[in-house]
């Protein structure tokens, strides 16, 4: 065991830091990537950190990466969400790129990771169905082979930064008699073509982040078939854990709760330091404890995968973990904050800029998205502990 | 012990009901949100018919003379639909305020107008500081000329934006309550208001009173006695805010319990599975620990009884359980409830406003380990 | 609405608490009734109660009550759960005997009801069976018509009190091939005859509590047939409503709650008083909250009763909640006591003579007994709130 | 990073699980809840053979030289089964105190006696204050004579009653940290020592010291420089009872899993209710993050690092998450779970006693704030 980075991890978060130091601006609070207005700019920082090689560190020299250890890209995805940096795109390098490396062909790999690599790319996730949701194995797209193609028809939703992706990973169904899980294929599609239209979904903070993709007649060459025809399904789940498996739930706890400290340091009330107040330092101390907890589930992640061990169990463990926290993280926030937790980031009367606002309402989300923690938790019970499904 | 309602009190429930819910559907209240004002003239008028603003005024001051424990079952269903617009700031903040500390002349002047819908008062009394105690009343006012000059910041005060008159506590003395109420017309020369952003998309604001002049006749009460008005205005706010929050959280226990039921995933409904029927079950725990806590300070403040315990006990809990009964609505809703388009996330926004109101739990949870001699 | 009760309520709590402050010893502290060596102080108590006709005050009086409200009832239920006073037998008179005037025959009430008021007869539940606990419907004691009687045939456990036990009343099993809650009756029958034996169980606080109950060829008369034949799953289960409808367990926890109190007013650490620890001091204002939303909860049971409505998903909230902090005031007393939380009863050190101990251990049983948390949350949502069964 | 165990602790984990699923089934540890000696003379010896109460001491000191991990590692065995005896309290309170704070005499002599079995150690620090800070030592040591008579009273020391040496923490001085450890045979006149009947049906004691006279050789370490050796043990202490917990913690959850596949109910296993699915996946995750928390904190020590806030955390973390695993344990098991005859209770009880020795959340809370600056 061994519970410290080695010099040259340490080194290469220092490198990061400085970097992002001269690239954010001074007063830098991190933004909502997806936003138009900010669009310019994640794209900006994108290519930066691509030049850099850091947005696949860890993938082989052939596909744009550098060989660097699991621990390397760890410290580049902590750092990042530590710093709310823009310009990565965790379904490209999170989620497709490791999924391709183990289930796609040769061909696919030479065609969609170096542009990943080069930060050329932006890709989005086609899961989600109006109709289907935790139980996504029900999805009702159609992908029909046509010649060369696949011809796909249905709808898609919560699809995040589609209104800016230039391809689609979608899972649909090309065998409909077959049962729910056998008939299901992963298949890359391009947004820019005729018969696939984007339209936006506005949240609850009234940001616009997530989409509905509608496919009409849209086409996707077989070659982007990733996986076995019909068994799309295992390609699908190998995503979804690495899609959970992240130490960004961790880092966004931490910097929230880091800013949280500072805040309760430096505001009088009632005349004296709000960190004086025994009942908020208690929960500032829990936070801690519970952010060190989240931040080693996942730590754990990484290390079985440097292992060459395949993670399940310990990505649901570490995503309804670390997104609860995340949730306690913003209600303690909100609370502290009093009645000026009340206020969005445009009023000058607004505690860090509004941030615990919107964190307790874009973190609603959080215990949903990617598999909601129902669901966490009968992964890890059926899968994990081995119980019987209901 | 009686914990119905009494025959009155159901025929004001449903009566609120039925005409809530042809007058402020859900389109209504985001129209609102959207809205500079808030709310319609229209509607406002209509409420005024429905007797609901004078409802706790006497019959002298053109009120129906009904009780804070009626008007409690009001609010229980203006809170279950939403209900936008000055009501709460009009009647319990302003209305509440002059009743309790206002001369004859003031009462017989002021009340018949809130009553008819023609005069909107808000109170302003919480500052920057956010403080709920008299020390955070850091406004002053200077007698000067047979008069008074206020000049402070005002914050977080609800509807100041169309209320007619502000009611504005200030100090008055350097005793900790040497605090006094004063009248002020929004439009008095040096008062300045600025509406915030808030979480609820409800109208709160942020209002500078500049050296601001106004008459001896001002005076709500008597001088450094405001404080006295304050504490039970703080009550009866508290109260009235949860049984609010009672109705919003029954509205989103029921649709709650109606999208699981029709909602399906895994070929059945989703309320069929145990992780969700036990989320609900807890909601439902919780709406029903909220309204009989509510009510029981309701009953005691109604009947002019000590009630600083019960009042802290209901605002402690009733703060959170609506936060609790709101996020397991939003976990069995899924992505829907939190898109713009869906009503749950109308309710876990206006939950949060309602929950730091007259106090959150932290505060009033101190409050019961004062009253229990902690 | 109305949040107090009468006078002539009022006058009779202290005529109650008096009676109680004479006859319990100075330094009473409650004790295990069921113990063998307090057991002579719970039937001398049971006398005395029934002498003075509060042991059945809600009955009408030709069974031995005296007509009184509900509240009144309520208010001697709480007044002895508060006090920890012996002497009820909650199996008869909150149990059975308002089920016998749903569920029973004139006969049956003349016969069984009158003894309970007099206090001369301990009842015992004979439901659970070692292979059916949560799935109580699903039990196999077989009750098989042999003449004039019923000859049963079965094991029955978690029986509380049946050591001491007069009468137990019994679900078995008359049509085994009906489907499964259709084919239960509900017996009244009698411990002292040949073919019932009871095994003590030990608890984890080393008490006896529980016993298990063999049937061998015990015989029950017809005539103490409660209900139909064959519908006693519904007598059962009006049974269950009853015995989960108590304001005792938000007295219990009142009690030991102001115990809490006065010992954290009462006890120096660190220097200071240990209510002054705002930790602490935030911890018990945050349990009279809790239990005072159980008082409540509790009362609204008793007042629908009284209103001649059927409380069942409300016995179940109330319920749930008040056992749920029955465990939390245990669980928090434990926390202030800390290290002397670990001494028993016997231990000069222990405070509050470990009581706050063995709460912390008898509590374990109070979510599971009587129906878990579990089915308890499954009844408000599915009888409650109307959501499909799973 | 590394969160894998070396090859060296991997095999100590395999062998030390083969000796005791052998050596203490739960027949073993039931016989001696009712023991008076609480173990037997013949588990020590085995214990001692495996080379256990040595592991950590030098080589020169009759030890193995392994490191505060490798223990770890080891106590996470013995929790996992409930070891009864005193090889905590002999090696990390005893041993470890003698080799941090002893002189090369002191070690030589009384290390190579504990390897062997031969010396059964307790560290008698606690008082009836039940504090963990110095101020908490009021037992008072005074020079006379060439010694120290040692007055005072000593309350929750583990396995006293069969410890042939205490080493005692008493007060030499008037400064907040004057406090220095003497080394006192159990059968020195004026020692008396009564067992405690605690929740975990351990062995703790109290000692009451009426002017203990011990000689000046009796002193280990410096005269009012103990407290520094405290806070070092203190903290294996409490790493060391958070590897304990981790190894019950995983036992209640496996032994959890198991009762619910097997245990039917409703026609199916118990197990397939996501009730009971979602208790499990609770437990799994607290034991999981447990068992990290605690390593973490594991490592610092043993690598002599600074690590006031990883032990705060992992102690105030898994102090709780146990206590949790074995209230969900005993949900998912039932009624049978809260029976004597059952070993899910055996767990919970000694959860309780884990929880609170060595400070239990709400100390280390408070020591994780100071860590953090709060």
């Amino acid at each position: 065991m061994e519970f410290k980075f080695t010099p040259e991890e340490d080194n290469f978060r220092q490198e990061l830091r400085e970097f992002l130091k001269n690239e954010l601006p001074d007063d830098w609070a991190g933004g909502q990537d997806e936003e138009q207005e900010n669009w310019g700019f994640t794209l900006e920082m994108r290519k930066k950190l691509a030049q850099k090689g850091w947005l696949t560190m860890a993938w082989p020299e052939e596909y744009g990466g550098q060989g660097a250890s699991h621990m390397m890209q760890l410290i580049f995805a902590e750092e990042m969400a530590y710093q709310r940096a823009p310009g990565r795109d965790q379904f490209a390098t999170k989620m497709l790129a490791p999924t391709l490396m183990i289930h796609g062909t040769e061909e696919q790999k030479r065609e969609y990771l170096p542009p990943i690599a080069r930060g050329e790319v932006q890709w989005c996730q086609g899961y989600s169905e109006p109709e289907s949701g935790s139980d996504l194995a029900s999805l009702q797209t159609r992908a029909v082979e046509d010649g060369d193609d696949f011809v796909i028809n249905g709808t898609k939703v919560w699809t995040s930064n589609a209104h800016h992706a230039d391809h689609i990973m979608v899972l649909a169904r090309t065998e409909p008699d077959a049962p729910k899980h056998r008939g299901i294929s992963f298949l890359l599609a391009d947004m820019h073509q005729p018969g696939v239209e984007v339209q936006p979904i506005i949240n609850m903070a009234d940001v616009h982040s997530f989409n509905m993709v509608t496919f009409e007649d849209a086409r996707v060459p077989k070659k982007n078939l990733v996986g076995e025809l019909n068994r799309g399904w295992y390609v699908g789940a190998t995503l979804l854990d690495f899609e959970r498996s992240g130490v960004e739930y961790s880092a966004g706890s931490k910097r929230t709760l880091e800013e949280l400290i500072q805040f309760c340091k430096d505001t009088n009330r009632n005349g004296r330091r709000l960190i004086d107040d025994p009942v908020i330092s208690r929960k500032l101390a829990d936070l801690t404890v519970q952010t060190e907890v989240s931040r080693l589930l996942s730590y754990n992640i990484t290390w079985m995968q440097s292992q060459g061990l395949v993670p399940n169990k310990e990505s649901s463990m570490g995503k309804s973990f670390g997104t609860e926290l995340q949730q306690k993280v913003a209600r303690v926030g909100m609370e502290i904050l009093g009645l000026h937790g009340q206020l969005g980031p445009d009023s000058k009367h607004a505690p860090l800029r509004g941030r615990i606002q919107q964190a307790y309402m874009t973190t609603v989300s959080a215990t949903i998205a990617a598999g909601t923690s129902e669901i966490q938790r009968n992964i890890i019970a059926t899968r994990g502990l081995g119980l019987p499904r209901g | 012990m009686d914990l119905g309602l009494n025959e009155a009190q159901q025929m004001l429930k449903n009566s609120a009901r039925e005409f809530l819910d042809a007058e402020c559907p859900t389109t209504y209240v985001r129209e609102m949100e959207e809205d500079e004002r808030g709310y319609t003239q229209e509607m406002w008028q209509k409420i005024a018919e429905q007797g609901w603003l004078g409802l706790i005024f006497p019959e002298q001051y053109g009120g129906i003379g009904l009780n804070f424990l009626d008007l409690s079952v009001l609010l229980e269903e203006t809170g279950r639909v939403m209900m936008p617009g000055p009501l709460f700031s009009t009647v319990v903040m302003g209305g509440m305020t002059v009743l309790d500390a206002g001369s004859e002349e003031q009462k017989q002047e002021l009340l018949p107008q809130i009553a008819e819908g023609q005069l909107i008062v808000t109170l302003a009394l919480t500052e920057p500081s956010a403080r709920w105690d008299a020390h955070g009343v850091e406004t002053t006012a200077t007698q000067s000329g047979g008069g008074w000059t206020i000049s402070g910041t005002k914050l977080f005060v609800p509807n100041a934006h169309v209320s007619d008159t502000y009611v504005v506590a200030a100090r008055t003395g350097d005793g900790e309550k040497d605090i006094s109420l004063f009248l002020v017309p929004r439009n008095t020369g040096g008062v300045s208001q600025t509406l915030l952003q808030t979480i609820a998309s409800d109208r709160q604001s942020e209002i500078v009173l500049d050296n601001v002049s106004v008459p001896a006749s001002a005076l709500l009460g008597q001088v450094n006695k405001g404080w006295d008005t304050i504490e039970k205005v703080l009550a009866w706010g508290a109260i009235g805010k949860c049984a609010e929050m009672v109705g919003g959280a029954q509205e989103v226990l029921d649709m709650t319990v109606e999208y699981v039921k029709q909602r399906t995933q895994f070929g059945r409904p989703i309320g069929s599975f145990q992780a969700i029927q036990h989320h609900c079950a807890n909601m439902a725990t919780d709406v029903e620990g909220s309204r009989y806590i509510t009510y029981q300070a309701a009953w005691h403040l109604s009947e002019g009884m000590p009630a600083k315990q019960e009042v802290a006990i209901a605002k402690a809990w009733v703060s959170d359980a609506y936060r609790r009964v709101c996020d397991l609505g939003h976990q069995c809703h899924g992505a829907i409830g939190f898109t713009k388009e869906h009503n749950m996330q109308l309710y876990s926004r206006r939950a949060k406003a309602a929950e730091v109101a007259f106090g959150d739990s932290d505060f009033h949870l101190e409050a019961v380990a004062q009253a229990i001699g902690l």
